[in-house]
């Protein structure tokens, strides 16, 4: 340790010890900024494998040609969707034609708050897959609406939502079975499914009703990023 | 029996919490007051009080007569021994105690000669002679607090400063399961109870005197009435609800004037006293007849053919006093003092002293073995039942952790250790063992931080003698130094040193049998300059003190002495030393 | 040394066993109307139960060491496990009542020194354990007017028979918030408790002679001094005060007091579990407080949080506070009135 | 240079003996968060293991240049550069597990075992001790980290390195219970953890009184959960 | 990489210069820990915690250079008193608690070497060179450092006996046994 | 209003730093054998996240955003946060030696409290804004303190408990603290209205 011999003043020693730690972390700093250049394009690979996977998860790989993520626009918040802020969703193309929106919806009323979801539809309105990305449902009871956590490994409760559309299920049909509706549940948490259901009825009959703007406008990719 | 209310309606206030076991009172008192007869042996403890051991004034193969003063008040707080009966003694020597380790004690033994004979007894009035000269009177009669705590009466004689006496109680109650020597003592002796009250008064110079009594002794009750209205007193017998520990001293002021007396004040501070009928009626004795304390009631009971109450000599062996009742063939062991708070003799060889009011034979149908100790379930019965209102189960909890701050801050030491706690204890835990293991714990510690600090002050000293010795050797040559250092050694103690030995020789542990043991004519030269310095020491203390307390009259002197004792009893360390010293309140 | 034993030498009729003996008394009638509601697999499960329990205690003895038989027969693992067997969904499998007691007897309870040392209430801990772990199980109650015959419950039970759909509805204070919260403000509480047959009178329909037997059990313990009242009536207090004040202020959307001291646990609860004296408060005011809050708290857990009763989480999240409520309400002692 | 005396010393020291999961009861909040299975456990062990080396390593060399009054900040100084740099490298290459591991990669900082080494040990001792003291802090806690997680993993599940795809795609997890058991959830939530935690403690323990036992010659009585004569 | 460069050093240079006046202005010296630990030691100033006297053991508990059970004199209980005070962990003590000692000098044999004396470290010892010493049993620690100076074995270690004035209640033994 | 109501409940309650998030264990195990102890920390500790956490936000605002550094964030705020700390320490053991004393080595300690680092953090994953990140900061610290005081008190009546040997200590410390996160479940979902 470097302790002078006569006890410097405070200024001086103020002086002296704001130097050697700014050479510190400006070496520091420095080593960093290295490291974070050097690892940057391998992070933004993996950040985009990433979501190319979470999109794949609803979005068969057969629907679409072009870069999902380079094609987004960005939906303004909807009660719809159930969203209070700007989400972006991808428009899925298959030689240059719009085949598939994926998008983001909220069911605000899961048994422990917010269920979000992932969704991807088809042109013609069909439902191509559902995932939850994101709730707090009770692990062990509600959380089967997240394919990893459902004990039906062959056939996972959200996977119902795969193939459906306004057309194919009326409207007094989105229901738990429980109700008298379409859609199996689990018995002793039917609060979660419910919710799921609705919100995915509301993003559909959003999609039905916008159809039109949501696959035309996003002709020209401009807006990206931000997702998250 | 319904209290029948005479004279002024006195109101009755309640304290909290208490017992009612079984008072198991009945079978002693079919019979009046035995006198016990003379032992072949007497072993008399000098120590049978609070406060200092008493000096042995007697030298084996003296001849001693009845009420002969054997042992001497050491200081205020201290009470005088004397012979219970006239005989030769035997020896001075340690004796086992009447205490519930068993241990011995210093006890003059006296061969009694059989003619029982007196000294000269003499009588005095006690109105006629100034306060203090009474208060030395009683203590050099050795009158105590027989109702258990055996502490010097005389010391409780004086009214504080401030308040004015407003009350004496005089307690009665006798709460304690079995025992009767307060009740049949009252039945037969009530005129010199109330006479012996009236010197308390006038002492305390107290207003009104209330004699407190619990209303299953209607006979007793019946007695003091009629003796008050017959010596034409103002004094107030008060039939009290049976209730243990009504008789405890706090509770019964409670009941009878409405004051609580927290554990931090002394009850003359809010303008109370309280004495047992048996210390007035031993202070009559030892003032109007001149005799002083050499014996006391006893109740013998609990697994005996003729339980009854008998006048004891102080001294006698309990195997003596205990063959007086039969004992029946499955006795297994023998309480000293009630089942509440009394403990079970260790040695019948033990004697009789001033504390045992009460020998209870004891067979496992009268008293079966505690149920094994459960945990704690924190069911607050104990809380409900203590009379001081304490949480006797947090106490135990950490008294049980030894974790002793937690226990202060929890006001162990307000506990009278009556036992209602450990009563009702669905658990049946020993509470008041842990809290007097907690107690003698706490007393032990500061003990020896005292020591500690002493010691470290000591250590320090010598530290700087020895810098200070060698830089002079440094200065000097090496012969003058060697010469000096023997010197110094001659007078050990630097005089700032002293007064902590000076604190340890007038402690009452120092005279230990270790040291007593050392002192050798050989070692008498050193003795003799270790007192010296100490006694320039104490001169020099002396010298420093305000001078106002030069020409003092002799009351003032006593005032001083008393307050000194006070003070010194206040001490932890003083009281420790005083309370450790004396078999333990026997209740009662 | 001599030996010699401790004063007093005379002691009082008490014990611990009495003490728990009571307990168990003063459980029958609420017990008598639940086997009448649901039928005897009651019994059942307070067998297992009481089983399990004194398996764990008697393993834990005697891995530590401590004598078997006293311990054993003091009654309050017995206590655990009925607590336990009552608080449990009275169809529950078997093995989910065997994993709370076992937690609430070796975990809660002897890992922290047994009888008399456990801060937490074991049986409480048993419910929070299986409820967090076993939601589902610990949810599906047996429907209203489900009559299966004493085999049928016990196959179930066993784990023998398929857990049935019809035998899993919900208890009345879930059926509620569900209720509400599908209804999203569009149902009212009156017309729920008026047209679903879950609701009886003025609460769950059977379950209110359930609450009125721990009620009855609960005054005769009151009678018997082996709890006071300062408990109960804080918690009671607490629920009803919450609960009157959000009824009175939107009585459609929050169901009457009455209806909350009737359900769920809120009587077991008031007169078996915040009295737990071992894991509860020891002074009366601090008795006062700890019923108080956890009646509070079980309010505000079970119309707003995530469980369907919130007496376990409120009696627990008490528990954590004793040391400090018994530290601030000591009574001043004998003597020292004045001076406070 | 270094004596295999003092390798044993240092080793030992920081597998076993000031182990500092079960004895110093530091960096307990990787320890309880991450470890809801055994691959995160281990990840984030190594992780802090790799920082831990390097930090002493670097403090040990630094050391004669670091003023008193600003040693904290520049211990930290270093300790952060290090962790932003893994976490750099686990974004980029671990990406699924950074997302797993989340925020407790960057609080590796503040993980105090870091920072108690670098100023208990490597602020005394040379680069090479420091390097070995931190690599067997770093092993003590990866086999407590991996212990606890495959424990909480096990009695949670039933499975056994759930995740080890985010590693080593290959592989594949384990289904050690069968596929029925319905799985203690409380295992796999904080309060497992905790009392998990405790149980492992009092098992390390355990074990060291009987070896103390042994050792003094006295047989031991051999109930785990005996308890202390309180007289 | 210049910008983050200057940003990072311009934060890091307020910080040090904050850090370097602070340092100086507020310096403490002394360390009221280190009495405190003292007032727990026994003071028996024996050295058996291989320090030489209480105050430097002290001072060696408080720098965090000793560890806290290695007084025997102070007894499992003074351990525990300073885990209590410093918030560590209890640990057994090393080496024996023997019960409290005084030292005797068997005063037929004493030559008066004023060894003892000079080994005494509280002054318990009192006597002059070539004639008898004898120990003041109430001031005598029983540390035991006279013991091995004295160049005809004199002295010996008594442990001190019960009598009535030290009498302690005792813990209240669990009767397993008899539950059991 | 009630915005930042459910901001502090959370913090305090739903989401306790210390029993649910897992963050800033060592000073809650380290600190908690003794009440008073455990005040004197959790106060420090309010302080230090309180302040923290509003540098952190500036810093983060103000420096690192404008320029694109978000992976210096890790850095920057711990070395600033570690700078306060060791201010905060020397003024305390300078003017209240008595604090200094009771908290002893956990003062410098604070810095490696993960907390506070953790809510820093968690306050940028959230995007809260100065105040939120202020009123979350403060409640973190409040349940980090509401909850290391509630465990000293029942760890000092665990003291005269008869626990097995081997779960003396730190194991039966742990246990307990499980179980406290078992309370705290209770308040699962109260935040969902958020
Ligand atoms: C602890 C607990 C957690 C629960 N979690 C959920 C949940 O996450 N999702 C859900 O739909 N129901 C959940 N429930 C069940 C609901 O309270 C309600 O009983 C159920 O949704 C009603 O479903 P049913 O119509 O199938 O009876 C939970 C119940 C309990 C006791
Ligand atoms: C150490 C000690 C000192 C006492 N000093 C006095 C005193 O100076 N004056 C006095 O009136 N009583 C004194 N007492 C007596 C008590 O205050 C109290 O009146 C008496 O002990 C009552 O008996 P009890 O303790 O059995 O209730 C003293 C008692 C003790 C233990
Ligand atoms: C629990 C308890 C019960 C007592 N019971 C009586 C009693 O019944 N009669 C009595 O005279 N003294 C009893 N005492 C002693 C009194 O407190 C007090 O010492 C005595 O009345 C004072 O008078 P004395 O100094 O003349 O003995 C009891 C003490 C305690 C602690
Ligand atoms: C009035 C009363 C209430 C009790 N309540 C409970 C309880 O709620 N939960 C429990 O596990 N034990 C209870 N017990 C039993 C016993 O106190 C409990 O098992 C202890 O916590 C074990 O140490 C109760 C006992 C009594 C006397
Ligand atoms: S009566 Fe016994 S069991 Fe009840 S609280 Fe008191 S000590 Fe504990
Ligand atoms: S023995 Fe002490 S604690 Fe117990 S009831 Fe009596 S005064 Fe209260
Ligand atoms: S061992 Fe204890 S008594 Fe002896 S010198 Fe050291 S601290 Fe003092
Ligand atoms: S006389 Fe001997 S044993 Fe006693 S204190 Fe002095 S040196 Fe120590
Ligand atoms: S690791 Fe989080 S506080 Fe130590």
């Amino acid at each position: 340790m470097t302790r002078p011999k006569a006890p410097p003043t405070a200024a001086t020693m103020a002086v002296r010890t704001a130097l050697i730690l700014a050479i510190f972390v400006v070496a520091f700093s420095g080593l960093l900024v290295a490291a974070f250049l050097s690892t940057r394009e391998a992070i933004d690979a993996a950040t985009a494998t990433e979501k190319m996977k979470l999109i794949g998860e609803v979005l068969p790989p057969g629907v679409y040609d072009n870069d999902l993520l380079r094609d987004s626009l960005s939906l303004p918040p909807s009660a719809a969707l159930g969203n209070d802020e700007e989400t972006t969703a991808y428009l899925a193309r298959k030689a240059g034609k719009a085949s598939a929106l994926v998008f983001e919806a909220v069911a605000p009323d899961g048994y422990s708050g917010r269920i979000r979801l992932l969704l991807a539809v088809a042109a013609d309105g069909t439902l191509l897959g559902v995932r939850v990305t994101q709730h707090k449902e009770t692990p062990g009871l509600g959380d089967y609406i997240d394919p990893r956590k459902d004990r039906n490994k062959e056939h996972p409760w959200i996977r119902q939502f795969d193939g459906l559309s306004l057309a194919a299920v009326n409207d007094r049909e989105w229901r738990v079975k429980k109700d008298g509706g379409h859609f199996d549940s689990v018995a002793g948490a039917t609060v979660t499914p419910r919710a799921v259901i609705k919100a995915v009825h509301k993003a559909l009959q959003y999609v039905e009703a916008n159809r039109q703007r949501l696959f035309a406008e996003a002709a020209s990719p401009e807006s990206r990023g931000g997702e998250q | 029996m319904p209290p029948e209310l005479t004279g002024v309606l006195q109101k009755l206030f309640r304290f909290k919490g208490g017992v009612k076991p079984d008072t198991n009172k009945a079978p002693s008192v079919q019979d009046p007051i035995g006198q016990a007869p003379l032992p072949a042996r007497l072993y008399v403890p000098l120590h049978q009080s609070i406060g200092g051991a008493p000096n042995p004034l007697v030298q084996p193969g003296e001849q001693v007569r009845k009420g002969q003063l054997i042992g001497s008040a050491d200081r205020w707080v201290s009470s005088a021994v004397h012979a219970p009966t006239s005989g030769t003694v035997l020896a001075v020597e340690e004796h086992v105690a009447a205490h519930p380790s068993g241990l011995p004690t210093l006890s003059v033994v006296i061969e009694p000669d059989g003619r029982d004979e007196w000294i000269d007894r003499v009588p005095v009035d006690h109105r006629s002679l100034p306060p203090e000269r009474v208060r030395e009177l009683l203590r050099d009669a050795g009158v105590v607090g027989l109702g258990g705590a055996v502490f010097p009466s005389h010391a409780k004689l004086t009214a504080a400063k401030a308040v004015p006496v407003e009350h004496l109680v005089i307690n009665g109650a006798e709460c304690e399961p079995f025992m009767t020597c307060d009740d049949v003592l009252m039945r037969e002796r009530a005129e010199e109870i109330v006479r012996g009250s009236a010197i308390f008064r006038d002492l305390l110079a107290a207003r009104q005197v209330l004699i407190g009594i619990e209303d299953n002794k209607p006979e007793a009750v019946a007695a003091m009435r009629e003796a008050v209205d017959r010596l034409g007193e103002d004094y107030e017998v008060v039939a009290v609800p049976t209730r243990y520990p009504a008789g405890g001293a706090k509770q019964l002021i409670r009941v009878l004037t409405g004051k609580e007396v927290p554990a931090s004040k002394r009850s003359t501070e809010l303008g109370v006293q309280c004495f047992n009928v048996a210390t007035a009626y031993t202070a009559y004795r030892a003032l109007a007849h001149g005799e002083p304390v050499i014996s006391r009631i006893v109740t013998l009971t609990g697994n005996v053919e003729h339980p009854r109450n008998w006048e004891v000599r102080l001294g006698t062996p309990m195997h003596d006093l205990v063959a007086l009742g039969g004992p029946k063939a499955d006795t297994g062991s023998y309480l000293m003092g009630g089942p509440m708070m009394g403990f079970e003799i260790p040695d019948l060889a033990a004697p009789v002293v001033k504390a045992t009011n009460c020998v209870i034979a004891g067979s496992p149908t009268l008293f079966p073995p505690s149920p094994p100790e459960m945990p704690c379930i924190r069911c607050g019965a104990c809380a409900e039942v203590c009379p001081h209102e304490l949480q006797p189960f947090e106490l135990y909890w950490f008294a049980r952790a030894r974790n002793f701050g937690k226990t202060q801050e929890y006001y162990l030491f307000d506990c009278i250790e009556c036992g209602c706690c450990s009563y009702v204890c669905p658990s049946h835990i020993p509470l008041v063992q842990y809290f007097r293991f907690a107690k003698s714990e706490i007393w032990a510690r500061e003990r020896e931080k005292q020591a500690a600090e002493a010691a470290k002050e000591r250590f320090e000293l010598r530290n700087a003698r020895e810098e200070r010795e060698q830089a002079e050797k440094a200065e000097r040559l090496a012969k003058a130094a060697a010469a000096r250092t023997s010197e110094r050694k001659a007078a050990p103690m630097p005089a700032d040193a002293v007064p902590v030995v000076a604190d340890a020789a007038a402690n009452p542990l120092a005279p230990s049998p270790e040291v007593a043991a050392l002192a050798s004519d050989a070692e008498a030269i050193k003795k003799a300059t270790i007192v010296a310095a100490m006694e320039r020491a104490r001169a020099q203390r002396e010298a420093v003190r305000p001078r106002n307390t030069e020409r003092l009259s002799a009351e003032q002197e006593k005032e001083i002495a008393a307050i000194e004792a006070r003070r010194r009893a206040l001490q932890p360390d003083a009281e420790r030393a005083d309370a450790a010293s004396t078999p333990p309140r026997t209740a009662e | 040394m001599t030996h010699f034993t401790t004063p007093p030498y005379v002691l009082g009729q008490a014990s611990v066993q009495r003490v728990m003996l009571q307990v168990l008394l003063a459980l029958l009638p609420g017990i008598a109307a639940y086997v009448w509601l649901v039928g005897a697999c009651i019994v059942l499960q307070l067998a297992i139960a009481t089983l399990a329990a004194l398996a764990g205690e008697a393993l834990m003895l005697r891995l530590r060491g401590r004598p078997l038989r006293l311990f054993l027969s003091d009654g309050s693992a017995i206590v655990t496990a009925w607590l336990i067997a009552l608080t449990f969904p009275p169809l529950a499998p078997w093995w989910l009542i065997v994993v709370g007691a076992l937690f609430a007897i070796v975990v809660a309870k002897q890992l922290y020194g047994g009888l008399g040392q456990n801060p937490f209430n074991p049986a409480m801990i048993a419910f929070a354990v299986c409820i967090v772990s076993f939601p589902a199980l610990m949810s599906q109650w047996p429907v209203l007017g489900l009559k299966l015959s004493l085999g049928e419950q016990i196959e179930i039970i066993a784990g023998l028979a398929q857990r049935i759909d019809v035998m899993s509805g919900a208890t009345p204070l879930d059926s509620l918030k569900t209720a509400l919260k599908l209804g999203e403000g569009a149902v009212d509480v009156p017309t729920l408790l008026a047209t679903q047959d879950v609701f009886g009178n003025f609460a769950g329909r059977g379950w209110e002679w359930v609450s009125g037997g721990y009620l009855l059990g609960g005054l005769w313990l009151w009678r018997r001094k082996v709890i006071n009242w300062h408990a109960p009536l804080g918690f009671l207090a607490g629920l009803s005060l919450l609960a009157g004040t959000l009824w009175g202020w939107n009585p459609q959307q929050f169901a009457n007091p009455l209806f909350h001291l009737f359900s769920g646990g809120a009587m077991l609860g008031a007169f078996f579990i915040v009295t737990d004296p071992v894991s509860g408060c020891t002074t009366p005011r601090g008795k006062l407080i700890f019923g108080f809050c956890a009646g509070v708290l079980a309010y505000i857990i079970r119309v707003f949080g995530g469980y369907p009763d919130g007496v376990a989480f409120a009696v627990l999240l008490m528990n954590l506070c004793v040391p400090l409520i018994d530290m601030y309400t000591q009574p001043p002692i004998f003597g020292m009135k004045d001076a406070q | 240079m270094i004596s295999r005396e003092e390798i044993r010393e240092i080793g030992n020291n920081g597998i076993w003996r000031q182990n500092s999961s079960l004895v110093q009861i530091l960096g307990m909040c990787p320890l309880l968060a991450v470890t809801t299975n055994l691959v995160n456990g281990v990840m984030l062990s190594l992780a802090t293991l790799i920082v831990m080396a390097m930090s002493n390593v670097a403090v040990a060399l630094l050391r004669n240049l670091i003023p008193h009054e600003i040693r904290i900040p520049v211990f930290i100084l270093v300790v952060a550069a290090l962790v932003t740099i893994i976490d750099l490298l686990f974004n980029a290459h671990f990406h699924d597990l950074y997302l797993v591991l989340g925020i407790f990669i960057p609080l590796i900082v503040t993980n105090c075992i870091v920072l108690a080494r670098v100023e208990a040990f490597a602020n005394k001792n040379p680069p090479l001790q420091s390097a070995l003291d931190g690599a067997c802090m770093g092993i003590g806690m990866l086999w407590t980290l991996g212990l606890l997680g495959g424990l909480r993993e096990l009695i949670g599940g039933g499975t056994l390195l759930a995740g080890i795809d985010m590693v080593f795609p290959a592989l594949q997890p384990l289904q050690l219970l069968p596929a029925d058991y319905p799985g203690l959830l409380l295992a796999i939530l904080p309060p497992g953890a905790f009392i998990l935690l405790g149980c492992l403690i009092a098992w390390k323990n355990w074990v060291e009184a009987r070896a103390a036992a042994r050792k003094s010659g006295r047989g031991h009585d051999g109930t785990p959960l005996a308890v202390g004569g309180s007289a | 990489m210049i910008v983050t460069l200057a940003i990072m050093a311009l934060g890091a240079v307020v910080l040090g210069a904050a850090l370097g006046y602070a340092s100086i202005k507020f310096k403490v010296e002394g360390d009221p820990l280190v009495e405190k630990i003292e007032a727990i030691l026994p003071q028996t100033q024996c050295g058996q915690c291989g320090y030489p006297g209480c105050k430097p053991y002290a001072a060696a508990i408080s720098s965090g250079e000793a560890d806290i059970n290695l007084c025997p004199p102070g007894g499992s209980d003074g351990v525990r008193k300073l885990a209590d005070l410093l918030g560590r962990e209890v640990k057994p003590l090393e080496g024996e608690e023997k019960p409290k000692q005084v030292a005797i000098i068997d005063e037929q044999t004493c030559i008066g070497c004023t060894l003892c004396i000079q080994a005494c470290p509280v002054d318990a010892i009192a006597g002059a060179a070539k004639q008898m010493h004898t120990i003041i049993a109430a001031l005598c620690t029983g540390c035991e450092l006279c013991v091995k100076p004295c160049p005809v074995e004199c002295i010996y270690m008594q442990p001190i006996v019960e009598n009535l004035d030290n009498w302690k209640w005792k813990y209240p033994v669990i009767e397993i046994k008899r539950a059991a | 209003m009630t915005h930042y109501l459910f901001i502090i409940i959370g913090a305090v309650l739903v989401n306790n730093v210390v029993l649910v998030r897992i963050l800033g264990l060592c000073p809650f195990m380290g600190v908690s054998k003794k009440l008073e102890t455990a005040f004197g920390m959790g106060a420090a500790t309010t302080f230090v996240l309180t302040v923290g956490t509003g540098a952190s936000y500036i810093i983060d605002h103000y420096l690192l955003m404008p320029f694109g550094l978000e992976y210096l964030r890790t850095l920057s705020f711990i070395v600033t946060i570690a700078a306060i700390v060791q201010l905060t320490e020397m003024v305390v053991q300078k003017t209240s030696p008595v604090l200094h004393q009771v908290l002893g080595i956990y003062l410098p300690l604070i810095t490696t409290n993960c907390a506070v680092l953790g809510v820093p953090l968690l306050n940028v994953a959230n995007r809260y804004d100065f105040v939120e990140s202020l009123l979350f900061g403060a409640g973190s610290a409040v349940g980090f303190s509401l909850v290391l005081v509630l465990f000293a008190g029942i760890r000092e009546r665990i003291e005269g408990a008869d626990v097995p040997t081997h779960f003396r200590g730190t194991a039966i410390a742990m246990v307990t603290a499980g179980l406290m996160s078992l309370a705290f479940m209770g308040f699962a979902g109260l935040d969902k209205y958020q």
